[in-house]
């Protein structure tokens, strides 16, 4: 995979997770207690082969840019090739809209200019999933196709996410594809990975801006299908699309069942994320757990049941926690109880306070609350 | 290379017999600690915190499992352009080579080592102390008082003198005899084994030793005893913290034992004001599962609980299955236990497994009788271990 | 110097080099043939023994990323402190227009309130010196005062540079500070390197936002000279305003005088740089070199006076250069003629042409040009 | 640790007595070459292109030196996650230790090094030779040819037959015999000691000659000629490109006379899809003054050129003053010329100094007669150095 290279399209695409992503880019949103979104599609790269990353920036990139450094955690920190973060477009002049995906690709043609590789793999950050690309790519090479979409069967899908179906002729030629089609027609979605040779890429830069679109699936794949060959390669292993809150909700509460846990954490290949020191997570006499995922550095002293905690999460003694999510250094304090909630970092629930929300609505606290 | 005020060497040389089948196959200083740590990861981290970027860490044995667990030292922010930490084996010199024979002797053998830094100071360390300790202080009392030598010393209860080196001090802190192990002891403060030198002072003293045919090349039994004897300016440095030599089988369960308890007895490992750093394993966050119990425990990420946990410590990578119980016990990684076993008042070595319904640590429990199970171990299915057995 | 962390305040205050600056920002301008500005301020600070340092971003940072990476160059790439990059207010939402310096300071503040050191020295690119902060931060706590500034006393100034003059008793106390002042009536002029406790500058920072002003040199001290004790500190090394292109250009000229380019280079610290694997620069039989500075992988097969050249550079046969900065990677081709012209990087100067500009306004020729 | 397809062991063991002074402080893998590199950035760097990632770097001697400049392995992009560059100096085991004995024991004391990576194939390099290669191809060829053991080999002129090993292959490229400086050659393949092995076999060989008491445990007179003996599949590989041993002073020299030839023969360094990496010091640009004539030369940043410089090469750190010449010479890092000297057709070590108007390199010039001043040598004003001489 020498000849490849990643492209991390990390562009808002319309979708929004509400107070999640206000002060963050969709990519460094937290999941799975101890990652952030971009952690899969960065390690399956990486766990392919692939040297030569490069990550589009939107424009809350702080956080992002925190947690990725150097790419040291993903082994990206060389000389020759490795990481590469590619401003947007919009911030170089101060009355500019943002249009989309293409304008991101276009400011940093050069960066596509300069990288040796022959192919490119452009992946969606907010699709979660442990993939190898090699047999996706051996079969892009064999088939000789111009675009090879990878896509999972999905019986069931949720009218709120955020998805693009794809229509298939039986030898896999992609006949139709529909971004976040309104009546869903097709069980097939796309992984939103397509592989392609980087010519290609630049040709479908050029095309749409030089017809002013400006979004890379809608137009310069979807709308181009008669123009190229374009085939689909089939994923079988467990996806998570988390294209709106409550789809983010709903996976980050798949991955408490066992069987879902294993295919994504002891699939393919590991799942790197930026390292951090922290002591294990300690638990009391009084604590009372039951059904949990939880990074380092956490204190349980109430009660958890199926919940997700991220670092350092605090439970004080009577706290009672159930169906929700909290994320870095939040501490729910005596007394307090939380369902279906989602708390963002550093938030401080008083002690006494009650907190629900709906599965279908989970409540969000905004981060650095005291409430 | 650029001048350091001050390099540390760390003593990591230590075969750990006393750790038994801990020690088998790795060197002490890399035998894990607290869910999270290898031994090595305090004075490491230690050395960081205290603003000390110049480490070398001699080792004895065969060097590649330090070395890979060091790796380039970036864990402990100790991959720097200057300086960093070095891995210093005994090596093989035009005029041959041997062993390091004493702790002295490890230091006199790298005396090359020390002067492409050209330090005022040397920081001595031992690799398998559990503590947190800022040396910058230390070394700022040894500047303020004009010391030559200066050694941390902690008040021990007067029962206990007699496991440790007795230091006796005038009322202005300055060493005037030192004790081994003594049956009448002057004083009860103990030498933590942690020393700040005037390095061309140490390196006088060190190479008058290494001509020595009857030393025994010792810090503690040659050269602080040359030193007094010279009336050499040697000072107390008084620590109060937390501070424990975990190189016994009861200490080292006693230590972790410490860790567990409601007010930790000082030390405290989720104080983001003094991190102590370690290589950080890529693994999964922990899952605990819908059958789990876990009580008065610390569990690190990359496990699996299904059964239940009490008053334990447990490593990335283990696995503990449905009904299994773990109680008072130590569990390194990648251990799996597995359905319906029982383990109590154990420490299980890493990469060891327990089959269904095994039971280990049964029978009459005596108060510091631990059972310990030896690396790559396996306990075959319904098996009985006797309390204090020690399998490996 | 533990307690000591830096800021860069790589912000445009209406200082642009044209062109120059057009793609990259003031901060990773190219200087002194191998070094950009911002090695100099960081280099001093890491000499210095700061540990923690913060950089400013404004909105043309992709250079300034690639060229400062995770600091390593600088020793900065730590877990603990390290190199921080604050990126630009503005390019949170779409419409907004930039402000000021003090508006990007305050973006950044909870990276100022989760710094540990006590104190902080602001510092400003575009003035480049090789100095050392441990004194003027010994005289700083000696004397007790808020602020202090160092200066140097400067005969001569170009009306066309961009300064910051000071007026001190004969206790250095600083009276009176003028930026950018139309009549220079001060020869003490600012290095723009101001040492401050951390307090007083979120002090600075909360005064200036809730008042709705944006300058922090300005606004924040030059008006509040009889708020704070605000003392002077002199240096004497040499410094290079580079504030406008003529500066810029007279600067690099300057340094072709070999006491100033010991002073700069062999001084008081090493100055770091993004170091990169280039072959030793190779001279031809036909060339004709006197008085140069040129960095690595620049082949020489013409003749070259009194000039600058950076990586890669290719003088060809017969070309002649005199008097001129040529950056990265441009070529000089066979019997062309350059005087008095800055060339920007990747650009062709096609054979027997002829360019020439004047000192005072030396020709500038935008990156990729061919010409 | 993952497994490897493919491990590289660079044997830097020699002592480089033919480089004489100039290997009397440094190892010879750290001797500097090219205005800017040391010669082990060669097959480092190589590796590194070639997408070798793990490489174990043999050592005899004290490995400070080595172990500094390699440091993390950042500078060649071999500071990885898994893997990267180890420096592996013999060390003292249990059961004692030696000396490496030759090539072939510096393996076999290696073997659990290499067992880490469980690799397939063992690429082994020498540490004296300037070349660019792609082993990745040489490798694919391995691969698809099936062999078991691959050399590189290249055309040597016939005359210069006997100052290498020589092939002699069938018309498929498989070797059918060795010859050790041949006095009758059969062919006039040379081989550049690269060879890939498949590593169980090769580790079966390396086992049974550490038993062989006869043997020199040497790749060449050992374990090529045994595999041979056994009718393995050994393979050459063709290699066309630039490739010089650069062990003696004046092939030394001659390298770096060929770096400077108008069509440098074919080792271009400014060739950036194959770049040789070095540890790159942090150095001001080059300052050339107005008193400067240079011609058809090479020099590095961090130099101060005020005299005349002819068709030399000037590392790092070097200054030329006025009215010095310097001519068909290699100037070392750090070097200084002093006013009015003159400097012809030598070597000048790291770290020389020649005084005000001294001459060296004077007389008649024989044709390989190269005159070579040791590392930190002080030739003082006005002295007369022959042509020819050795200083230091």
């Amino acid at each position: 995979m020498n000849n490849v290279m990643g492209i991390i399209n990390n562009n808002p695409q319309g979708i929004s997770l509400k107070e999640i992503t206000a002060h963050r880019s969709l990519a460094s949103t937290p999941i799975a207690a101890r990652h952030r979104l971009i952690d899969f599609p960065l390690s399956n790269m990486v766990n392919s082969g692939i040297k030569n990353v490069g990550i589009l920036l939107e424009s809350r990139f702080r956080s992002l840019l925190d947690h990725i450094g150097p790419g040291k955690a993903w082994g990206l920190d060389t000389k020759q090739d490795g990481l590469f973060l590619l401003p947007p477009a919009h911030i170089y002049g101060n009355n500019q809209i943002y249009k989309g995906d293409i304008e991101n690709l276009y400011t940093n043609l050069d960066y596509l200019h300069r990288s040796t590789q022959e192919y490119v793999i452009v992946a969606y950050p907010f699709i979660v999933c442990n993939l190898n690309y090699r047999k996706a790519f051996n079969h892009h090479i064999k088939t000789g196709a111009d675009i090879t979409v990878i896509y999972k069967d999905l019986e069931t899908m949720h009218r709120d996410s955020h998805y693009t179906t794809i229509k298939t002729d039986s030898e896999e030629k992609v006949l139709d594809m529909k971004v976040n089609p309104d009546t869903r027609k097709e069980t097939r979605v796309s992984l939103k990975r397509y592989i392609m040779k980087k010519d290609i890429l630049l040709e479908i830069i050029d095309n749409c801006v030089s017809t002013g679109q400006w979004d890379f699936e809608k137009n310069g794949i979807a709308s181009h299908l008669s123009h190229y060959d374009v085939r689909a390669f089939p994923a079988f292993d467990y996806i998570a699309i988390t294209g709106s809150v409550s789809e983010y909700y709903r996976r980050n509460m798949e991955m408490l069942q066992p069987d879902i846990f294993n295919n994504l954490f002891e699939g393919i290949g590991p799942i790197f994320t930026k390292p951090k020191d922290e002591a294990a997570t300690k638990y009391t006499t009084n604590s009372k757990v039951n059904n949990l995922l939880a990074a380092n550095g956490c204190y349980i002293d109430g009660e958890v049941e199926s919940s997700v905690l991220f670092r350092g999460v605090k439970i004080h003694h009577g706290a009672r926690v159930k169906n929700s999510i909290i994320m870095q250094k939040s501490e729910v304090k005596e007394n307090a109880v939380l369902e279906n909630v989602i708390i963002d970092k550093n938030v401080r629930i008083n002690p006494g306070k009650e907190l629900r929300g709906d599965p279908a609505f989970p409540l969000i606290i905004e981060k650095g609350s005291v409430i | 290379m650029s001048k350091k005020e001050i390099v540390a060497m760390l003593l990591a040389g230590g075969k750990g017999t006393r750790l038994g089948v801990l020690t088998k196959n790795i060197a002490k200083p890399a035998v894990p600690f607290g869910a999270e740590y290898r031994l090595i990861d305090f004075p490491l981290s230690n050395c960081t915190n205290s603003g000390i970027d110049t480490v070398g860490v001699l080792t004895q044995y065969e060097p590649l499992v330090l070395n890979s667990y060091i790796g380039n030292g970036s864990s402990w922010d100790l991959d720097r352009r200057d300086g960093g930490v070095t891995v210093l084996p005994p090596y093989l010199r035009e005029t041959g080579g041997s062993w390091y024979k004493g702790t002295a002797d490890a230091i006199y053998q790298n005396i090359n080592y020390i002067d492409l830094y050209d330090p005022d100071y040397i920081l001595v360390l031992s690799g398998d102390h559990i503590y947190k300790m800022d040396y910058s202080r230390m070394l700022a009392q040894h500047k303020q008082w004009n010391a030559e030598a200066s050694i941390a010393v902690m008040e021990v209860p007067w029962e206990e003198t007699n496991r440790f080196g007795i230091m006796n001090t005038d009322d202005k802190c300055q060493i005037k005899e030192f004790q081994e192990k003594p049956e009448e002891p002057k004083s009860n403060l103990a030498s933590l084994g942690i020393y700040i030198f005037n390095w061309p002072l140490l390196k006088d003293y060190l190479e008058s030793d290494a001509q020595n045919e009857d030393s025994a090349h010792d810090f503690g039994k040659n050269i602080i005893p040359a030193m007094l004897g010279e009336q050499r300016k040697v000072f107390a440095y008084n620590f109060d913290g937390y501070w424990k030599d975990v190189g016994t089988i009861k200490s080292y369960w006693e230590t972790h034992m410490d860790l567990l308890a409601e007010k930790n007895k000082g030390l405290n490992l989720f104080d983001r004001s003094w991190v102590i750093s370690s290589v950080n394993p890529n693994r999964p966050p922990q899952f605990v599962s819908r059958t789990a119990t876990i009580s008065h425990s610390m569990i690190n990420k990359g496990t699996k609980i299904c059964g239940k946990v009490e008053n334990s410590v447990i490593f990335f990578g283990v696995e503990i299955e449905e009904g299994a119980v773990i109680k008072d016990s130590v569990i390194m990684p990648n251990v799996t236990i597995e359905e319906g076993a029982y383990v109590n008042k154990t420490i299980m070595g890493q990469d060891s497994i327990v089959k269904d319904n095994a039971r280990i640590g049964v029978g009459e429990t005596q108060e510091f009788d631990i059972t310990v199970i030896g690396e790559g171990e396996t306990i075959s299915n319904g098996k009985i271990i006797e309390h204090g057995s020690v399998i490996g």
